[in-house]
């Protein structure tokens, strides 16, 4: 059992059956490219969402008649809190600025409240968005404090869908790769089906099933590499055109979208790993059902 | 070497096989098994290689039991047997040298030895300058003398050999029969099916009949015909 | 040339080929699954979308001191208007409420608002939204109208939301479309191959090409037929899943993810087509290939 | 019937084929064909047949020049042709009895035609009681007899039998032999490929022997050696 009879036996097997190869190696690439695509798409919407989570703030509005020491204490509470990420005091000029734009389609509702009927506040954001309601509890009741808007149920709805969504990519991504697996290994048992005279043939002269196998196995191997690695162009190419469609069409609702390389680097990872494995694991297991005999 | 020991098989469709047959072949003997078109010689090769298993009886060759050879175990007990089968059986995917050098392969011989051998059987054979072909660019003839070379290169302790001459003329059959000889001297068992009545009648070496699955006669140096 | 022997020919093929035969009509049935699921939601996003469309309003506010015979040309010109759906004039109280809970973050703001600042509206439905600012434009100058919002820049994003996701999936579907095409196509040819000898003989037995053909096309016409049958149970059960899903899990924001019974037969219809002709076209030019010497 | 006007054909690999060959037979003529292993007669057969195109030359078989015939009539040519092929070409999907009768319903033959034909072919090449066995469940000589039955049974102006008794016993052999006289003398022409020179030198027919792709005898009532 050389090295090299293997070697040159697959290669050998590749070419003189490419129009089966060439099968294969399509069907791997196809179905791997469809599974990264979904796989890249997931983790992007991952990373919106933090991204979007990122943004949730926690604005605790002062009483118009808060006194100093009150202000320092609501601040140096701040400071302290390790689920705070940061904050930042919003001036009553500004306020009013900001409410002025929020109606601007209310001319007459704006005319109607003065700048000192706008409350001031502070602008938080937090380590754990989720924690928003604990943290909003803590300045409920502190003397000075008038309300704490969490935009809590904003923040709900966003991680409801980004989670629906997620689910349901990963879903599509799972659904993809068992279809891929079997579409990968029928026709691979098709392609080793039109040759099991070859098979019978070896074993009738003294070839031990592992001595058969392993060429078989080794084809199935290359043909799922190079597919995957096809897979793999793809999935660079899909990301390519989605980081420049964002930034082309400026789809701003999608600006949280970044596909980072690490992303990237992961899923050709598995694209690869999946399309050498089922590839191997594909043919020697339709060549084992011919060694049985 | 051989032992049949009241041996039958029958096939699922129809009663045709082979029924209760029982003999013995010695080292180094060369035995024509003769009978008609569908008598059971095909059956008998199968069975002697493990190609199939019988219903009933038991079957030793080359001292081994082979009703109860565990299949890991049969390539090993094929590399002792070289098999000339009728229908040829060459790999389509691989040339003429592939074809002979894979017997050799497959019991790890080195590449410089199987690269010194081939060329020297296939000479042997008459294939010399044909030996980079491909088995369908063969004529009949050429493709049996193929499927001669690959059961001859690894001197193999025992020589099945199913029809060998069918396709061939008769200068060409008697190289080969020649061949064989020179083989079975060396102290190879040759077992070979034929319907070639001149050459049986001319070797006159043993000669197993059978008939319609039963054997018929077992009679040293015998002839084809029975009245010849 | 009897239908006779070209039905018994293409059933005893079907089956002495069994192992073929499956795995062409696994490929049909998971890629015209995927494509079937993929039209399916792509379907769904566009009534969800003329759902949320239905729902875009333009808000005709009206000055405090408008006169009656103002509110009448105004509600005359509402009523003559044959782009507009329908009208309420809603009364102070009410919008006076509506502030109130637009705002029900903000006590203080609220507090500084009287209800008398509080200006009447008309909330007006349109038949086609993106008309809103022409019919906008009518009102803006009118005697007693303060002013016109059309939250069309909403309308903008959900349209543009919209097209983009249906653009996504439609490009998708295709994508697995052609991606089925040619994995059935390759799946065909393979068992095809495996059977060239058998189409070498009948020609040397001096059968036409068309004699051979036939039972191969028809061949590949039940395959492709049986697997798009399948992959339109599959594509039902998907449809019942997301339907089941938004009631069951109550996803308010996918209310008007509505699958039609329509949608769903004009969806299986255009997966049983393209079944059969893959099917048919794809086996019909496998054979062809060894037709020809 | 019959008509090769200097006849060349090489396979792309090496020399061998067929080169300058020349002849005529005639309507109900009967025609060996000889020469050793790799001499060329299947080359020869396979141009009548057009399975193969000559490089240079005419070839003229049942009226038709193949040289220049479209391959859409190719189909209907070879229906005047039975063909038995050295090896077999059964379909392998097919039962025997679906073998032999794919022949006829090729030309379009009704279905009661093909079931009271093919039985009775069958038992002519002595095969009743296998007519629903596959290829691969035949011995060697059964599926040669398959072959011969398909060949014959659409009454063909031409029968190719490319050493139809290869894999037969001497006594089948001579079944075979008599019904390709007999089919003979119905008029239709034979030509038989052959390495039995048993056979040749009994039935004194004529004898065309290639060697090395060339015409090196032709002779009516001929011998398979020209020694002998
Ligand atoms: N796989 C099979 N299934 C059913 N019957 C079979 C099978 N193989 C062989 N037979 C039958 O068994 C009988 C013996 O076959 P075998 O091949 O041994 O004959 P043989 O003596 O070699 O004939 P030949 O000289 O024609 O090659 C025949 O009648 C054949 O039809
Ligand atoms: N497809 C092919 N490609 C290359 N060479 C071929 C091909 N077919 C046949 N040959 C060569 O042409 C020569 C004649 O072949 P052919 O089959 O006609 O011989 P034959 O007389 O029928 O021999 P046999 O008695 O052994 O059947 C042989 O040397 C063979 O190797
Ligand atoms: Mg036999
Ligand atoms: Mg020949």
């Amino acid at each position: 059992m050389s090295v090299g009879y293997f070697v040159k036996e697959t290669s050998i097997n590749l070419w003189r059956n490419r129009l089966m190869s060439l099968a294969a190696i399509f069907t791997v690439a196809i179905s791997l490219s469809l599974v990264g695509s979904a796989l890249l798409i997931k983790q992007g919407v991952a990373t919106a969402t933090s991204e979007w989570q990122g943004n949730v703030q926690l604005l605790v509005f002062l009483q118009p008649n808060i006194s100093k020491p009150e202000l320092k204490a609501v601040e140096a509470e701040l400071h302290s809190l390790s689920t705070v990420k940061g904050y930042s005091y919003v001036p009553r000029a500004q306020a009013y600025s900001d409410f002025r734009r929020l109606l601007a389609n209310q001319p007459d509702l704006v005319n109607a409240v003065p700048e000192s009927a706008v409350p001031t506040f502070f602008r938080v954001s937090l380590v754990n968005p989720a924690e928003a309601p604990a943290v909003g509890a803590i300045f409920k009741g502190q003397p000075g404090v008038d309300t704490v808007n969490d935009n809590f149920s904003a923040i709900h709805t966003i991680l409801t869908i980004s989670n629906v969504s997620q689910t349901v990519i990963l879903g599509i991504a799972l659904v993809l790769l068992v279809s891929a697996a079997i579409l990968i290994l029928n026709v691979i048992r098709v392609a080793i089906f039109s040759r099991r005279r070859e098979v019978s043939v070896m074993r009738l002269v003294g070839a031990t099933n592992v001595f058969i196998q392993v060429p078989f196995m080794l084809e199935g191997l290359i043909q799922g590499l190079l597919g995957s690695l096809i897979a793999a162009g793809v999935v660079v190419a899909v990301k390519e055109l989605i980081s420049y469609s964002i930034q082309h069409f400026s789809i701003h609702l999608l600006d949280g979208f970044v596909l980072t390389s690490h992303d990237l680097f992961f899923t050709l990872v598995v694209i690869v790993l999946i399309g050498m494995l089922v590839g191997t694991v594909g043919s020697t297991v339709a060549v084992r059902r011919f060694l049985s005999a | 070497m051989i032992r049949f020991e009241e041996v039958s098989k029958s096939y699922s469709r129809g009663s045709s096989g082979v029924s209760d047959i029982s003999f013995e072949i010695g080292r180094g003997e060369f035995v024509f098994l003769i009978g008609t078109s569908g008598s059971g010689k095909t059956t008998l090769m199968k069975l002697m290689n493990r190609e199939i298993k019988p219903d009933t009886g038991s079957i030793w060759v080359a001292g081994k039991n082979l009703v109860t050879m565990p299949s890991w175990k049969v390539p090993y007990f094929r590399r002792n047997i070289g098999v000339i089968f009728q229908d040829f059986r060459l790999l389509p995917n691989k040339s003429v040298f592939q074809n002979v050098a894979f017997a050799l392969e497959v019991i790890g011989k080195p590449r410089k030895y199987i690269h010194q051998q081939v060329p020297q059987i296939l000479k042997l054979v008459g294939l010399d300058g044909k030996s980079e072909r491909y088995p369908d660019q063969l004529s009949g003839g050429e493709q049996q003398r193929v499927a001669i070379a690959r059961a001859f290169v690894n001197r193999p302790l025992i020589l099945l050999a199913d029809e060998p001459t069918g396709n061939l003329d008769p200068d060409t059959s008697w190289g080969v029969m020649n061949l064989l000889e020179r083989i079975n001297r060396t102290g190879t068992a040759v077992v070979m099916a034929t319907h070639d009545a001149g050459i049986v009648d001319s070797m006159r070496r043993r000669v197993i009949e059978i008939d319609r699955g039963m054997l018929h006669r077992d009679q040293t140096r015998g002839v084809y015909g029975i009245g010849v």
